[in-house]
């Protein structure tokens, strides 16, 4: 099934998009920031992809792939005659160099893990390879990748912007400047770029996906104030303000029906939630944390944020395969909460710390948990700092006894519910310097999540799904989170600005989908 | 002592107090200080709500903050906290850093500017060129990184501004000091033997009380702005304790949507900085004697 | 420059005396403070004729300057002000005329110099810029004409070199140099009335003479009118033709300034003319006793400034301030040090008290100066005090003047709060000041109570030698005399001695015992003072007594030989030495150096 | 002159070695790793071991500092861990525009503190004297991003006087620049107020007036030379608290300076593009202070430089 574009879209026009932070790098080894993660989408392909405006995958520069019975083996037929902006051919040695190169240590690619699964990825890991064993040409338009393992999921790592397909020559030519000249076989190629002010993709004329991209170019201001993006935008100067509606602005043009008409709501692979280290007293018991899972006022915070989101129940988002959704999670409960914390042997409540990034509205949030708490007995000093430094506490064992994740975390890099699991709740993310900041390490959950993984067969997708479930379930019971809320999406849009609702609301691509909006003028 | 010093009585001069007393704007600068102090000291009995009591109809079903009505004099805050009562207790965070803080960098500036005006030589080398690093410093990165270094509380913070707003005064006050130390007074004490400390304290330090004043009070925005802006950093002092400088910070980007978030505790510290200033003005002049008899 | 203006056409010409170009009618001038009204200058009424030279003299505080002032329309706003009379320009009345019309005036029609040379110019602008801008400023005048004229003016006033001078700044200026540039720009538009607040008193006798010729000689050329303010009854007698003595902002008496020196009616004029210090008349002074001991020793002391440069900082060149002096001070003796501004008299003061660092031997009341501990150096100050020039500026502004007069008392841990405020009330007494005054602030104190309240301070430690470094130097005539007279007393009383510091030859005859005459950092001359006064060997001694003004209005003065350069400066480059003077006894003790030194002599 | 200017130089080279030193210090013992930055959630403890071995992290500080050292000599100041560009690419690319915005700030601080001072100074004790004094200090109390957005407002989008935010021409620059100078408009506005009483009081004043000049010509030219010349040297110390406002400013008027550079460094711990941002600040710091004090002659002639 693939997507049906819009028939009344027209080609041609120039979008301004604005971004408060610099673009960093287009290297699709390295961009992992929002902004860059959908310009990135845009410049490069990957084996796979996803149907616009959807979770639902469909081939990329693939044309076809096969599976083998044990879903350990994945035989990739690549599409002939895509071309690199430079002119050149993609074959199958480019699949097999770019996934050699994220995942060579030296190319420091915060995704490599993700690649973890290809056979011979650990050789790759502590340097004794150079190549990935598992990755082998078949030929030019063929490519064959082993696993060690089964991985459920391996067709949606192919699809995250870290598989995408990169030209050898153009890396060597940059070197580590490369993502300051990406280039890459996607609907859009960089045409300039000034570092500090501005970002210009151009139209890809030779694209293989033919009828699209619509935009002949897409003009993107970084160090945009996102008040000022709005202002701009109400005088018709910008069309899409990549930070979304500023929470000081939303109340204003939520209720102006002209503005809110320029609004498009959509849901968002996003948890906001609380760590609860279990390794430090009184987390360890679980009666606290689930005392704590009652004591928080969902409701109130998100109306604090003025109803942007809607109150979690559990880790994965609703609009994520795999969510259960019977489970009615902990009742916001103080009484209960409070006699719990006494059967814990906690009658008084106790002293705890909150940590926080120190970005608008974190603090807020973290304050109306803190008066939660308060109203439990349970005294929490919040702590407010740089991101780096709040994740650098998170990582560091029995540092940092409570984190909200606001700001720093969690938005799916895939649409598929182990997404939510291995870094952020397995064992394997409970390690110094890991990103499992609750430290909660339970061998069983992590046999099921693996087991879970194994199960390749498309056909078998609904037991697969309903083992997350079970998985996530469980995690509730141990409770060493406490989801708070998922947050929807926002984007404000221009007059001018054609295309389904759903491109703006693309679960992969934030703000938009480039490649398939229009300008209606 | 004899009569004769007791009939001098009426010629001695009236106490510096009671001039100050006599000036209209002094009185309304020290009322208004005083009312702040107070304020800070009985907020627990003046405050209506508790500083950090996230109310119920302190928000709008939307969210919104509410704006100055009854119940809440100045409005609430984005957390539906009462601004009055924020206020209030932000005044104890805001008087430590603009006084204390403020006061301290004032004190470090002066010693370390006095020292390398008078004693030229090695001492005021040395001094100077270290003033000449610190200034070298952006001064909000070395207040970030120290801030950091240290967990962030109020009293740390307080330290931080005081650590990074001396380097000004220094400058200053060593360029007033070196003019000072060529004066023929300064000589004539040297020729009586006066001491180098008691030239110091009670030649030098004396006038430099004018420029000292107006650097202080004019520092008082200054620090409790720096004090917002290491919290806004999340290296200030750590929510939920307000201060005047914070409550504007947390705030500013609502200025459109809820202005009394960020106008109220704006004025606050302007009349704090400006009360202080009218008792700076005031005692400067009181306290300079050639001032005498033209006022 | 010859021009001719409608309004003063002729007046050099035909020169009416009787027909007056300034008059003021009972002018009064008060000060508005705390609401009241109070009058500083009261009904003062003069007239001033055409080329005509009156002079104001009278005490410091008197009113003067603010006369001056109030004609200029300058008076300090807005707490002074004009409350009653008229001064008449030409008829018309100043105080009531508009600022503009005013402004037009200024500088145009009545010009004036002020009493300070060097604080008057703009230190950022260049003379060329402010002498020329006075002319454009009246009249119609391209830049470059404006630039000829003054240059003009420079030429006029004779100062050396005026094209380079154009381009300078007023500190690369000396002194006189400065005051004729003040004179330049006075009289670039011929004005009808030229005030001179005390033109000459802040400069050397020698400039000072200098200054006066030359005024003199350009009111001759010019027939502009002059109010010449000044305390030195000296230069009264020699310039003008009328005088009006004020006091405490009256005009105690007028008149031709032959009639009211030989017959000074009023006791205000009497008194001060008594007070005026002629050379050739003193009295009191004794020679040392040949058995009196030195309380001071100087041998062969030599101070030096570094001028640092290049790129390490080093010394480059040195200020040889004082060049190998030598002399003894005797037990209850007055030794004065005399020369031109600059020659290094302060800063022997200043080695003396241990200010600046020397080299050579300086002993005093047997310590031995130089690398004293901190406790002997204590100790050695007890004996050695000076009383500065400026007194205002040697008293902390900031304390009363009681606690300043203890301060030494305090510093050296000498009795109780009690017993050292008695103590400085006696020493209020015996300088002639009242207990109740202890309160105060030194501003609250006229120039002669505030050297005398130094005087005191210098007293208080009871020691055996006190430098006097231009101490009455700034004071009129009828406070000088008083303090001479009670330094004077105080040595009979205490057999102190004194290194009196002065430029005033007359001064200096009057009270010195002992008298050394210095050039560049070095003594050219010295003796007894009957030796020095009687029979002046140097050329360079001859010449700072010719320069004193003699207050007698029927003295003829012989023509001087007018010199415009400058003094010579004691720079050197690193290594380089100025050429040393040996002393030579021709009899009694009256050393001489060898003629010829530098080319200004 | 020449010898006086080699030398100030050595002298600055000694700050900025200084202020290199201690910034690499503090940013050694600051709690936060940027190996982690860099390497995203889903490493293994391998991988980060072998980032940090890359980037040479795990040796010991003096041996950190010492290369950092040697490589600045040779003019590289080190590469961004999360950008993954050189440092001096960043830098350079946004400099100019920091320095265009400070200088304008300057300009425009000076031309409204000055301004201000004066005429306090001329109606002094009156009315506007004090209207003045609480001008400048709301000007000093005024948050800057609140100032900003309300100038950006006023002037830009209701009355459309101005762009709303953006870089190139000069109209650009009139909104941000104000902003970051109003704060310093206050304190000089007081400075210049003193300054100018003591030299309105001054004989040289009086002998110009005496000239008759105008009243103009006598502020102008006679008294503003030299009541400015104490205000020179607090130029220098300007830039330095320039810094904080820059972050503030540049975003909101979205001025590609290196603010906003430094901002996202700081928070992401970026420790190449801290230094760098650092030691850029800290030479236009040095280098302002020197130019403060190579005008002065220029101003004063009695003021010599040795
Ligand atoms: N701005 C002022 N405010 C109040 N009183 C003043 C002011 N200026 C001068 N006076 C007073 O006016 C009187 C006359 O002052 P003036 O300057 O005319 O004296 P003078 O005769 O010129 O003395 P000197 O010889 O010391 O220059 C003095 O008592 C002085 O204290
Ligand atoms: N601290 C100093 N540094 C450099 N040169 C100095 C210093 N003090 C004095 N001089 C120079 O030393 C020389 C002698 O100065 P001094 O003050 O002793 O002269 P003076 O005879 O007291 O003159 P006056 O009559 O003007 O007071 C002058 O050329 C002066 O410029
Ligand atoms: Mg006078
Ligand atoms: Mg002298």
């Amino acid at each position: 099934q693939d997507y049906q574009p819009d028939p009344n879209a027209k080609p041609g026009g120039n979008i301004i998009v604005t971004y408060k932070d610099d673009v960093a790098t287009l290297d699709p080894a390295i961009g992992y920031d929002w902004q860059n993660w959908s310009m990135i989408k845009s410049v490069f392909d990957g084996l796979m992809d996803y149907v616009p405006g959807t979770t639902e995958l469909r081939p990329g520069l693939a044309e076809s792939y096969e599976i083998s019975d044990d879903g350990t083996t994945f035989t990739f037929k690549l599409r002939q005659g895509v071309k690199f902006h430079n002119g050149r051919e993609m074959t199958a040695e480019d699949v097999k160099y770019s996934l050699d190169r994220v995942t060579t240590p030296a190319t420091q690619s915060p995704g490599a893990g993700f690649f973890g699964s290809i056979k011979g990825y650990d050789a790759m890991a502590d340097g004794s390879a150079t190549s990935l064993e598992g990755v082998t040409v078949v030929d030019p338009y063929t490519v064959k990748i082993e696993l060690s393992r089964p991985d459920a999921t391996f067709l949606h790592v192919m699809a995250l912007n870290f598989a995408s397909v990169v030209p050898k020559e153009a890396v060597d030519e940059y070197g580590t400047d490369f993502g300051k000249h990406p280039v890459g076989t996607g609907a859009f190629k960089l045409a300039d770029w000034t570092i500090g002010q501005q970002l210009v993709l151009q139209k890809n004329a030779d694209y293989w996906r033919s009828g699209v991209p619509y935009l002949d170019s897409i003009t993107f201001e970084v160090g945009q104030e996102p008040i000022v993006a709005l202002l701009r935008l109400q005088k018709g100067e910008v069309d899409v303000p990549g930070d979304g509606i500023p929470p000081a602005k939303f109340n204003e043009v939520m209720g102006n029906p002209d503005e809110a008409k320029q609004v498009v709501v959509g849901g968002q692979l996003h948890t906001g939630y609380i760590t609860l280290n279990v390794e430090m007293a009184p987390f360890d018991k679980v009666e606290v944390r689930q005392a704590i899972n009652m004591a928080i006022n969902k409701d109130r915070i998100v109306q604090m944020i003025n109803g942007r989101a809607t109150p979690a129940t559990q880790p994965l988002p609703p609009s994520m395969p795999g969510y259960t959704k019977d489970y009615a999670g902990y009742p916001f409960d103080p009484a209960k909460a409070k006699e719990m914390l006494a059967e814990a042997g906690l009658p008084d409540g106790f002293e705890t710390e909150l940590y926080v990034m120190n970005t608008d509205p974190n603090p807020r949030i973290a304050q109306a948990i803190q008066q939660d708490l308060a109203a439990i007995g349970v005294k929490a000093d919040i702590k407010a700092l740089a991101q780096a430094n709040v994740i650098e506490a998170g990582g560091t064992p029995k540092t940092a006894p409570m984190i909200w994740s606001g700001g720093m975390a969690w938005i799916a890099d895939f649409p598929d519910p182990s997404n939510f699991y291995g870094p952020i709740l397995g064992c394997a993310g409970a390690v110094e310097g890991g990103w499992n900041w609750s430290w909660y390490c339970n061998k069983d959950l992590d046999a099921m999540a693996t087991e879970a993984d194994s199960i390749t067969d498309p056909a078998k997708q609904d037991e697969r799904l309903q083992k997350w479930s079970d998985v996530y379930m469980k995690v509730m019971e141990d409770a060493p989170w406490v989801p708070v809320f998922n947050e929807n999406r926002y984007t404000m849009k221009s007059t001018r600005m054609g295309g389904a609702d759903a491109l703006y609301v693309d679960p992969v691509s934030i703000p938009v989908n480039y490649d398939y909006v229009y300008v209606t003028e | 002592m004899t009569d004769a010093t007791l009939a001098e009585g009426p010629a001695r001069p009236q106490s510096a107090l009671r001039r100050l007393l006599r000036r209209k704007l002094a009185i309304l600068g020290m009322a208004i200080i005083a009312i702040v102090t107070l304020g800070a000291i009985f907020a627990p009995w003046i405050a209506p709500f508790a500083p950090q009591d996230q109310m119920f109809d302190g928000l709008t079903l939307e969210g919104a903050p509410m704006p100055p009505g009854e119940k809440f004099w100045l409005g609430t805050d984005l957390l539906g906290r009462d601004l009055f009562s924020r206020i209030l207790y932000g005044a104890r965070t805001s008087l430590i850093i603009g006084v204390v803080a403020n006061g301290l960098a004032l004190i470090i500036g002066t010693l370390i500017g006095v020292t390398a005006g008078y004693f030229r030589g090695w001492i005021g080398a040395v001094l100077m060129r270290f003033t000449d690093l610190m200034m070298a410093f952006p001064a909000l990165l070395l207040a970030i990184c120290l801030a950091a270094i240290f967990t962030p509380s109020l009293w740390i913070v307080a330290m931080v501004i005081a650590l990074v707003n001396w380097v000004q005064t220094a400058r200053v006050v060593y360029t007033e000091t070196s003019a000072l130390a060529e004066r023929e007074f300064v000589a004539a004490e040297k020729t009586l033997g006066a001491g180098t400390a008691r030239i110091l304290f009670r030649h030098i330090l004396p006038h430099l009380v004018p420029m000292i004043i107006v650097w202080g009070t004019l520092g008082i925005s200054t620090t409790v702005l720096l004090e917002a802006t290491l919290s806004y950093l999340g290296v200030g002092v750590q929510p939920p304790t307000p201060s005047w400088g914070n409550i504007i910070f947390e705030n500013q980007t609502y200025f459109q949507a809820a202005p009394w978030l960020v106008f109220i505790p704006g004025a606050a510290i302007l009349l704090l900085a400006l009360s202080f200033n009218l008792v700076g003005d005031a005692l400067r002049d009181v306290l300079d004697p050639t001032q005498r008899g033209r006022e | 420059m010859i021009e001719v203006r409608e309004t003063n056409a002729g007046a050099g010409l035909a020169p009416e005396a009787a027909q007056p170009v300034l008059s003021v009618d009972g002018l009064t001038i008060s000060v508005r403070s705390e609401g009241r009204e109070r009058p500083l200058v009261s009904d003062l009424s003069f007239t001033l004729a055409r080329g005509e030279t009156i002079a104001i003299a009278g005490e410091s505080g008197s009113g003067k300057s603010l006369t001056s002032l109030a004609i200029m329309g300058l008076l300090p706003p807005p707490a002074l002000h004009v409350s009653a009379g008229a001064i008449r320009f030409q008829g018309e009345d100043l105080t009531r005329l508009p600022e503009s019309r005013m402004r037009a005036m200024r500088g145009n029609r009545i010009a004036m110099i002020f009493q300070e040379p060097m604080t008057s110019l703009n230190p950022v602008l260049t003379i060329g810029l402010q002498l020329a801008e006075a002319i454009r400023a009246h009249e119609p005048v391209t830049k470059r004409e404006a630039r000829a004229r003054a240059l003009e003016a420079l030429r006029r006033v004779r100062i050396s070199e005026p094209e380079r001078r154009m381009g300078q700044y007023p500190h690369e200026l000396s002194g006189g140099m400065r005051q004729r540039v003040m004179i330049a720009m006075a009289l670039a538009l011929r004005p009808d009335v030229l005030i001179a607040d005390e033109p000459t008193t802040a400069l050397d006798v020698t400039v000072q003479r200098e200054v006066l010729d030359l005024l003199r000689d350009l009111q001759a050329e010019m027939g502009t009118a002059i109010i010449l303010i000044t305390h030195d009854m000296g230069v009264v007698a020699e310039m003008a033709a009328r005088v009006i003595v004020m006091k405490q902002g009256r005009a105690v008496e007028t008149g031709a300034v032959a009639q009211i020196f030989s017959d000074p009616r009023e006791a205000y004029t009497q008194d001060l003319l008594a007070a005026v210090p002629r050379m050739g008349d003193g009295s009191g002074a004794r020679a040392a006793s040949p058995e009196a001991k030195p309380v001071a020793r100087l041998r062969d002391v030599k101070v030096r400034f570094d001028i640092r440069g290049g790129i390490l900082s080093q010394v480059t060149h040195r200020v040889h301030a004082v060049e190998g002096v030598s002399f003894d001070i005797m037990e209850g003796e007055t030794f004065s040090l005399v020369g031109e501004s600059g020659c290094g008299k302060s800063t022997i003061a200043k080695a003396l008290t241990g200010l600046v660092p020397h080299q050579g031997r300086i002993e005093v009341a047997g310590h031995t100066m130089g690398g004293l501990s901190g406790a002997k150096m204590k100790e050695m100050r007890r004996d050695v005090q000076i009383v500065f020039q400026d007194p205002m500026a040697a008293l902390d502004p900031r304390m009363r003047v009681g606690d300043l007069v203890a301060e030494p008392l305090v510093i050296h841990g000498i009795g109780t709060p009690e017993e050292q405020r008695e103590k400085v009330a006696g020493l209020f007494e015996r300088v002639g000041l009242t207990r109740d005054q202890l309160d105060r602030y030194p501003h609250e104190f006229s120039g002669g109570q505030r050297q005398r309240i130094c005087i005191a301070r210098a007293l208080a430690l009871q020691p055996k030698l006190i430098v006097a470094d231009e101490s009455v130097s700034a004071l009129d005539v009828s406070v000088q005399a008083r303090v001479l007279d009670l330094l004077d007393a105080l040595k009979r009383e205490f057999g102190i001695a004194y290194l009196f510091i002065s430029h005033d030859m007359a001064v200096v005859e009057n009270i010195s015992d002992r008298i050394a005459v210095m050039y560049m950092g070095q003594i050219v001359e010295m003796g007894t003072r009957a030796q020095i006064f009687g029979s002046p060997q140097h050329p360079y001694t001859k010449r700072l007594m010719a320069a004193v003004p003699i207050p007698d209005p029927g003295r003829v003065r012989p023509p001087t030989p007018r010199l415009s350069g400058e003094v010579p400066s004691p720079v050197y480059k690193l290594g380089e030495h100025p050429q040393r003077l040996s002393l030579r006894n021709i009899g009694n003790g009256h050393l001489v150096a060898d003629i010829g030194l530098g080319g200004v002599l | 002159m020449l010898a006086y200017l080699i030398r100030r130089l050595i002298q600055a080279a000694l700050i900025l070695l200084g202020v290199s030193f201690i910034t690499f210090f503090l940013l050694f013992v600051l709690p936060a790793d940027p190996v982690r930055q860099i390497a995203g959630r889903s490493a293994t403890p391998e991988t980060v071991a072998n980032i940090r071995h890359q980037l040479g992290l795990d040796q010991p500080f003096v041996v950190q500092y010492w290369r950092y050292l040697t490589g600045l000599f040779q003019g590289d100041m080190g590469r961004s861990y999360l950008q993954k560009t050189e440092v001096a690419t960043l830098i350079a690319a946004r400099l100019p525009a920091t320095l265009l915005l400070m200088l304008g700030a300057i300009v425009a601080e000076l031309i409204m503190g000055l301004t201000l001072g004066i005429v306090a100074a001329i109606r002094r004790g009156g009315a506007l004297d004090q209207s003045l004094m609480i001008t400048s200090f709301v000007a000093v109390s005024a948050p800057q991003f609140v100032v900003g957005l309300l100038l950006l407002y006023v002037f830009a989008v209701k009355l459309s006087w101005f762009p709303i935010g953006g870089y190139g021409s000069f109209s650009n620059l009139v909104l941000p620049a104000l902003t970051l100078g109003i704060m310093g408009s206050g304190w000089y506005s007081r400075m210049m107020r003193s300054s100018m009483i003591d030299v309105l009081r001054s004989d040289y004043i009086r002998t110009a007036r005496a000239k008759g000049l105008r009243r103009f010509r006598v502020l102008a030219l006679h008294a503003m030379p030299n009541a400015i010349l104490p205000i020179i040297a607090m130029i220098g110390i300007d830039i330095g608290i320039f810094m904080s406002g820059i972050v503030v400013v540049e975003s909101v008027f979205g001025w590609p300076g290196i603010g906003q550079l430094a901002w996202q460094a700081i928070q992401r711990v970026d420790i190449p593009i801290i230094m760098g941002v650092t030691l850029v600040s800290a030479c236009a710091i040095v280098l302002g202070n020197l130019l403060a004090d190579l005008i002065t002659p220029f101003i004063d002639p009695r003021i010599k430089l040795r």
